[in-house]
C-alpha cells in the first residue's frame, strides 16, 4: 500500500479574523480540513487594567470596569462595586439594588444578543445578528437614557447608582418586555431550531461535565454541559436570592435536545433561554420597584477599610470575580479581575483538535469570549 | 429510529425549517426598515446624554475637583484669582484622553460643568481635540465690574477706615498719648 | 432566415455589396460579444445592486440610499468605478500569469455560457442544438478559474477556498446534471429556444412543472444544485467570509475580485434563466400567449413581451436565492458532500426513473 | 458551611501545609496603629503543600471544591519580602468558597504548579507568572500569555519601572 502523507498546514487564525470576535490568535494546525491541533495566543488587547487599578483611585477604576467585556459594562460594574462594597460597611438603598439588578439583567440580554448575533454569522446567517442588534439597539437607547452612554456606562457606582431613573424609563421597559417576547420567539425560529444550524453546532465542540468543572468553566458554558449551577441562585448577591425566593426566574440548563449534552448547540440555547429568564426577571423588579434613594450614605471622600474581598457575580459569560486587596488609602494594593472570557477560553485547547476547521470557528463562537476581558 | 426514516425526517426538518426561516425574513422584507438616514434624520438624544462637555464658566470656582476626579486627567484648568472674581487663563480637556465617563461631573460644588448632547467631534488634526471650554478668556464683563465696584467699595472702605484712622490718631493725638504702631499703616 | 446569429443577418442586410464573408463573420461576431459583455455586465450591476437592497429589506435596513438619488440606483456604477481606480496588487509569492489569467477565465466562461441564452424567441447571440450541454460544460469551466486563483495566489486560505470549490462543484455538478435530465425527458430537446417553444400550450401555462408531476421536485433539486454550483449561501463554503476570511479570492483586490464578482451574478443569472426555461415555461405565460394573440407571431412587441417574461422569472429565482442567501447559515464541508451525494443524487435519479415511468405510460395511453 | 466550619473540617482532616487563618475583624479601639480588617476570611497554607492541600479540597466530600475559580498574585508592597498567592476555590455542590493564601517569598519566587490538580489554573499561573515573577514548577507550558515573550520586568510588582520603549516604540 502506498503511504501518502501530507504535510500539516499551520494557519493563523487572527489576530484579524472574522471569527475571532477581536483581536485574538488561534493557531492552528491543519490536515485538510481537520484540525489536528490550536494553540490560542492573547494579549493583543491587553491594557493593563490591574495595573491600572492599583494606580487610580477607588471610584476612579470604575469606568476602566466597562473596558474589559464592554458588552457587558453594568455587570463589570457592578462586580467591582459590590467587591468594594463588601469590604465597606455600607447600606444600599432598596431602590438601587432594585435599578441595579434591571440594568445587569438589561444588559445580560443585549450581551446574549450580541452572542446570538455574532453566533450566526460565524455560523453564515447574516439576518440573525441584525435582528439581535435591533432590540440590542432598544436596550442600548434605554440604558442612553438613563446614564447617557450606550457602551461604557460607569453607572452603577460603589454604593448604588449615580442617578435615579428618569421618568417613563421603568414604563418604557415595560414595553420593550412585551415586545422582546415577540422577538424572541422569531430569534429560536429562525436560528436555533434550523436544520442547517443544528448541523452545525450539534455534537460539535462537546464539552463534557467533568471537562467543564476541571478547566473551571462558568455561566452558560458550565450550564450548557448540563450543571445546573448559577451564582445568582447558589451564592446570591444582592437580591436576587429574593427573586428566586419569589419564583420569578428560572435556571436554563443543556439537555442535550438537539445533540450531546455539553454541545455548541446546547451552550447557545442555554444562552438564548437565558434571555427569557432575564426578562422575567426584570419584570419582577418592576413589579416590586418602589421609590427611595439611590445612593448609600457615603462620605464626601471614598475611604476603604483595610482588608481584601473576593465577590463573583454571574456575569453574561460566566463568573465575573474582582478580588480587591486595600490597605485604607485611597487608592487599591490589588485590584485582580478573575475574567470569565479568559478561563472559558483555555478550554480551546482542548476542544478544537480533531474537528473540522469549520467547526473551529463554531466551537470559539460557542464559548462567546470578549476579548477585551480575555486580555483586560 | 430507522435509517431511512431519519433520512426522510432531515429532509423533511431541513424544508421545514427553511420555510419558517424564510417566512420570518421575508416578513421583514416587507416591513418598512427601521433605520434612519443619518445625516439627515438623527434619532433623539436624551437628556443625560454624556458628549462633549460645556462649562458654565459664570459659576465656576476654578476648585479642581472635576480635575481630581478624572481618571485619565485629562482636565487642565488655571485661573487667577482677583478677590472673588477669577481672571480665566484655561480650561481645557483633551479630548484624546476622556473616556466620557462622567465622573467630572458629579463632584462639582458648584454644578457648573456638564455633558452636553454633542457627540460629533471630528478633526483632522490632533491638536483641535484638545478643546477649551472656556467661552471667554480672562475675566468677564460683569466679573470686571463687580471687580471694579469690589475694589471701589475697598478703597472707600480704606478710605473710610484710614479717615477713621486718622481722625483716632488726631483724637489721641489731641489727647497726648504716644502715636501707637498701627497708625504707621492707615 | 435564421442561421443562428442575428447580428450576421443583420449584417448581411446592411453591410455594403461585396464586403468578404470572414469580415462579416468577424464583425458580427464582434457586436454580439460587445453587447453580450454590456448586456451581462448590466445585470450583473443590477443584481448586486438588488442583492443590497434584498437584503436590506430584509434585515430592516434600506441599503444603498444616495448614490444616484432614488434608493442609491448607482451605487452598482459608484462601485465599479471605485474598483477600476483601485490600485492592482498582484501578492509578491503569487504566481503571476495564474493569478492574472484566474479572473478572466472566471468571466470569459461564464461570458460564453451565457451567450447560449435566449433573449427572446428567435433573438439569441448563438442557436446552439446542444445549448443546455454547453451551459453545464461553460459554467464548469469557472471552477477551474477559482481553483486557478486559489493557487496563484500564494495564500493559506485561498487554496482552502478552491479545494472546497473544487470538491462542491465536483459533488454538485453529478445531481444537476441529472435533475435537468428529467425536464429533457419531457422536452425531449437540449436546445433552449425548442425547449421554450415546447410550453406554449394551455394559453401559454403549459409549463414543464405542470406536465410532468416529477419535474417540480426535479426543479427543487436543480435549484438547491444550482446553488451550491454558483457558490452562493448556504453553499457559499469557497468564499466562507466567517472561516477563510474570504476563501479563494481573499488576495484579490480592485477590478480582478469584482470579475469574480460579477461572475457570481452572472452565473445566478445564468442558472436562474436555465431554470426559467427548463422547469417554469420559458417565454411562456399567459401575457406572451395574449400577446402573440394581439399583436401577432412575429410582432416585435411578442418578442419583446417574450423577453420580459422570461427576464421576470429570471430575476425571481434571482430573488429567491437572495432570499435564501439572507435566511440560512452555511453548511459545513462534509454536509455539502453528505447533501450532494446522498441526497441530490438519488432523489434526483428518483425523479428521472418516476419521469421515465410517467412519460412513458402517459405516451402510451396517449 | 460557614468559614468557621471550613477550617474546622480542614484541620480534622490534617490538610497537608495548613498554616492558620484570617478572619475579617473590627478595628481595635485601643490601638491607633491597627485598621482592622475588613473582607473575606481566608486560610494560610504553605505554598509547597499546595497542590496536596489542593487535592484535599478537590477529593474531599464534604470540602467538594470542584472548580477553582482564580488563582493570582498580590504585591502587597514595594518592601515586602512576600508575594501572596491567592486562590479562590468554589464548590458547586455545597455552595460555599474558600480563599487560599500562601507567601512566595520574593528572593526566591517559586512555587508548585496546581494545574495537574486543576486544570483551570494552568492560564491563571502563565498570567502570574509573567506578571509577578513567580516560576511554577513542574508547568507544561510555561510561555507568556498576556505580555510578548521578550518583555522585560514583572508589571504587577510594585517595584516595577516602566519601560521608556520597548522595541524602538516610545512608551511615554
Amino acid at each position: 500500500m502506498l503511504d501518502v502523507k501530507t504535510q500539516d498546514l499551520e494557519v493563523n487564525m487572527g489576530p484579524q479574523h472574522p471569527a475571532t470576535h477581536g483581536v485574538m490568535r488561534v493557531l492552528v494546525r491543519t490536515d485538510g480540513e481537520l484540525v489536528t491541533g490550536a494553540q490560542p495566543h492573547l494579549g493583543y488587547l491587553h491594557r493593563a487594567a490591574e495595573k491600572i487599578g492599583e494606580n487610580v483611585e477607588w471610584l476612579q477604576y470604575l469606568p476602566y470596569t466597562d473596558r474589559y467585556d464592554y458588552l457587558a459594562a453594568m455587570n463589570n460594574n457592578l462586580g467591582y462595586s459590590l467587591a468594594v462594597e463588601a469590604l465597606m460597611d455600607i447600606e444600599i438603598p432598596r431602590r438601587a439594588q432594585m435599578i441595579r439588578v434591571i440594568c445587569a439583567e438589561l444588559n445580560r440580554i443585549a450581551s446574549h444578543l450580541v452572542a446570538y448575533g455574532t453566533y450566526g454569522l460565524d455560523i453564515g446567517a447574516f439576518t440573525p445578528f441584525l435582528y439581535a442588534f435591533r432590540e440590542r439597539e432598544w436596550i442600548l437607547m434605554l440604558f442612553e437614557k438613563i446614564c447617557g452612554a450606550r457602551l461604557t456606562y460607569s453607572y452603577i457606582r460603589i454604593g448604588g447608582v449615580f442617578n435615579d431613573a428618569p421618568p417613563g424609563w421603568l414604563d418604557e421597559i415595560g414595553h420593550f418586555c412585551d415586545v422582546f417576547e415577540d422577538k424572541w420567539r422569531e430569534y429560536v425560529d429562525l436560528l436555533m431550531m434550523n436544520k442547517i444550524f443544528v448541523e452545525r453546532t450539534a455534537k460539535v465542540g462537546v464539552i463534557s461535565k467533568e471537562m467543564a468543572l476541571d478547566f473551571g468553566l462558568t455561566g452558560p458554558m458550565l450550564r450548557g454541559s448540563g450543571v445546573d449551577f448559577d451564582l445568582r441562585r447558589d451564592c446570591p448577591y444582592m437580591i436576587y436570592d429574593e427573586i428566586w425566593q419569589a419564583g420569578a426566574y428560572e435556571i436554563p440548563v443543556g439537555t442535550g435536545e438537539q445533540g450531546v449534552l455539553g454541545d455548541s448547540w446546547d451552550r447557545f440555547y442555554v444562552r438564548v433561554q437565558e434571555m427569557l429568564e432575564s426578562l422575567k426577571i426584570v419584570r419582577w423588579c418592576l413589579a416590586n420597584i418602589e421609590e427611595g434613594p439611590t445612593i448609600g450614605e457615603l462620605p464626601k471622600t471614598l475611604k476603604v477599610p483595610a482588608g481584601e474581598a473576593y465577590v463573583g457575580i454571574e456575569n453574561p459569560r460566566g463568573e465575573l470575580g474582582h478580588y480587591v486587596v486595600s490597605d485604607g488609602g485611597k487608592v487599591a494594593v490589588r485590584c485582580r479581575v478573575r475574567g470569565p472570557s479568559f478561563v472559558n477560553l483555555a478550554v480551546l485547547e482542548d476542544l478544537l483538535p480533531n474537528t473540522l476547521l469549520a467547526d473551529t470557528v463554531a466551537i470559539i463562537g460557542s464559548t462567546d469570549i470578549v476579548v477585551g476581558e480575555t486580555d483586560r | 429510529m430507522s435509517v431511512v426514516a431519519s433520512y426522510i425526517n432531515n429532509i423533511v426538518s431541513g424544508v421545514k425549517s427553511t420555510l419558517v426561516g424564510m417566512r420570518i425574513t421575508g416578513k421583514y422584507f416587507l416591513k418598512k426598515p427601521i433605520t434612519v438616514q443619518y445625516p439627515d434624520e438623527r434619532l433623539p438624544i436624551p437628556n443625560r446624554y454624556r458628549g462633549i462637555h460645556y462649562l458654565e464658566q459664570e459659576k465656576c470656582i476654578n476648585c479642581l475637583a472635576c480635575a481630581r476626579a478624572c481618571p485619565v486627567d485629562c482636565i487642565e484648568m488655571d485661573a487667577v484669582r482677583h478677590g472673588k472674581e477669577l481672571e480665566w487663563v484655561k480650561f481645557t480637556i483633551d479630548y484624546q484622553k476622556c473616556m466620557f465617563c462622567e465622573l467630572c461631573v458629579y463632584p462639582c460644588p458648584k454644578d457648573c460643568i456638564h455633558m452636553g448632547n454633542e457627540f460629533a467631534f471630528v478633526t483632522t488634526d490632533r491638536s483641535e481635540l484638545h478643546h477649551d471650554l472656556l467661552s471667554y478668556k480672562g475675566m468677564s464683563r460683569e466679573a470686571r465690574i463687580r471687580k471694579r465696584e469690589a475694589e471701589e467699595k475697598k478703597k472707600k472702605k480704606a478710605a473710610a477706615k484710614a479717615a477713621k484712622a486718622a481722625k483716632e490718631a488726631q483724637a489721641a493725638e489731641t489727647e497726648g498719648d504716644p502715636p501707637q504702631p498701627t497708625e504707621g499703616e492707615a | 432566415m435564421n442561421n443562428g446569429n442575428i447580428f450576421l443577418d443583420l449584417l448581411v442586410r446592411f453591410a455594403p455589396e461585396g464586403t468578404p464573408s470572414w469580415l462579416l463573420d468577424l464583425s458580427a461576431a464582434g457586436v454580439g460579444v460587445g453587447i453580450l459583455v454590456a448586456m451581462v455586465s448590466v445585470i450583473a450591476m443590477f443584481c448586486v445592486w438588488m442583492e443590497r437592497k434584498v437584503a436590506g429589506h430584509i434585515q430592516c435596513r434600506y441599503g444603498p440610499m444616495y448614490v444616484g438619488g432614488w434608493h442609491g440606483w448607482a451605487q452598482s456604477i459608484a462601485d465599479g468605478v471605485k474598483l477600476l481606480l483601485k490600485e492592482d496588487m498582484i501578492p509578491i509569492g503569487a504566481d503571476r500569469p495564474l493569478f492574472v489569467l484566474a479572473p478572466a477565465l472566471v468571466l470569459g466562461s461564464i461570458f460564453a455560457a451565457l451567450a447560449a441564452l435566449p433573449l427572446a424567441p428567435g433573438v439569441f447571440f448563438a442557436d446552439i442544438d446542444l445549448g443546455l450541454f454547453f451551459i453545464l460544460a461553460m459554467s464548469s469551466m469557472t471552477t477551474i478559474g477559482v481553483v486557478m486563483a486559489g493557487w496563484a495566489s500564494a495564500s493559506k486560505w485561498t487554496v482552502y477556498g478552491a479545494m472546497r470549490e473544487a470538491a462542491q462543484v465536483v459533488a454538485y455538478e453529478i445531481p444537476l446534471g441529472i435533475s435537468l435530465m428529467v425536464p429533457l425527458i419531457v422536452a425531449g430537446t437540449f436546445n433552449l429556444n425548442e425547449a421554450s417553444a415546447l410550453q406554449s400550450g394551455w394559453y401559454g401555462m403549459h409549463w414543464y412543472i405542470f406536465q410532468n408531476p416529477f419535474v417540480l421536485p426535479a426543479f427543487a433539486l436543480f435549484f438547491i444544485s444550482a446553488l451550491a454550483e454558483t457558490k452562493r449561501a448556504p453553499f457559499d463554503l469557497p468564499e466562507a467570509e466567517s472561516e477563510l476570511v474570504a476563501g479563494f479570492m481573499t488576495e484579490y483586490s480592485g477590478i480582478r475580485w469584482s470579475f469574480f464578482f460579477m461572475e457570481e451574478y452572472a452565473a445566478m443569472f445564468l442558472m436562474s434563466v436555465v431554470a426559467a426555461v427548463f422547469f417554469l415555461g420559458g417565454f411562456e405565460s399567459p401575457f406572451t400567449s395574449l400577446a402573440r394573440d394581439v399583436f401577432g407571431e412575429q410582432h416585435f412587441l411578442a418578442s419583446l413581451t417574450a423577453g420580459l417574461v422570461l427576464l421576470v422569472k429570471a430575476f425571481g429565482g434571482i430573488f429567491l436565492m437572495m432570499w435564501l442567501r439572507w435566511t440560512l447559515p452555511r453548511v459545513r464541508i462534509d454536509q455539502v458532500m453528505t447533501m450532494g451525494y446522498k441526497y441530490l443524487t438519488p432523489l434526483a435519479l428518483l425523479c428521472v426513473l418516476g419521469a421515465s415511468i410517467f412519460e412513458a405510460l402517459w405516451l402510451g395511453v396517449a | 458551611m460557614d468559614f468557621q466550619a471550613l477550617y474546622a473540617h480542614l484541620q480534622a482532616q490534617g490538610a497537608a501545609g495548613l498554616g492558620g487563618c484570617d478572619e475579617p475583624r473590627a478595628k481595635d479601639p485601643e490601638d491607633k496603629q491597627d485598621k482592622g480588617r475588613a473582607g473575606d476570611p481566608f486560610v494560610l497554607v504553605a505554598v509547597e503543600q499546595l497542590p496536596a492541600f489542593l487535592q484535599l479540597c478537590r477529593d474531599d466530600e464534604a470540602l467538594g471544591f470542584e472548580v477553582l475559580i482564580d488563582l493570582s498574585a498580590v504585591d502587597p508592597a514595594a518592601e515586602d519580602e512576600d508575594l501572596w498567592l491567592v486562590i479562590q476555590l468554589l464548590s458547586l455542590r455545597h455552595r460555599h468558597r474558600l480563599m487560599i493564601k500562601s507567601m512566595v517569598p520574593k528572593a526566591t519566587p517559586c512555587a508548585p504548579t496546581v494545574a495537574p490538580v486543576y486544570r483551570a489554573a494552568q492560564w491563571h499561573e502563565r498570567e502570574c507568572a509573567e506578571m509577578f515573577g513567580i516560576t511554577f514548577e513542574g508547568h507544561s507550558d510555561p510561555r507568556h500569555i498576556l505580555l510578548p515573550e521578550d518583555w522585560v520586568g514583572y508589571p504587577l510588582r510594585k517595584d516595577y519601572v516602566f519601560p521608556k520603549e520597548y522595541r524602538g516604540v516610545s512608551c511615554e
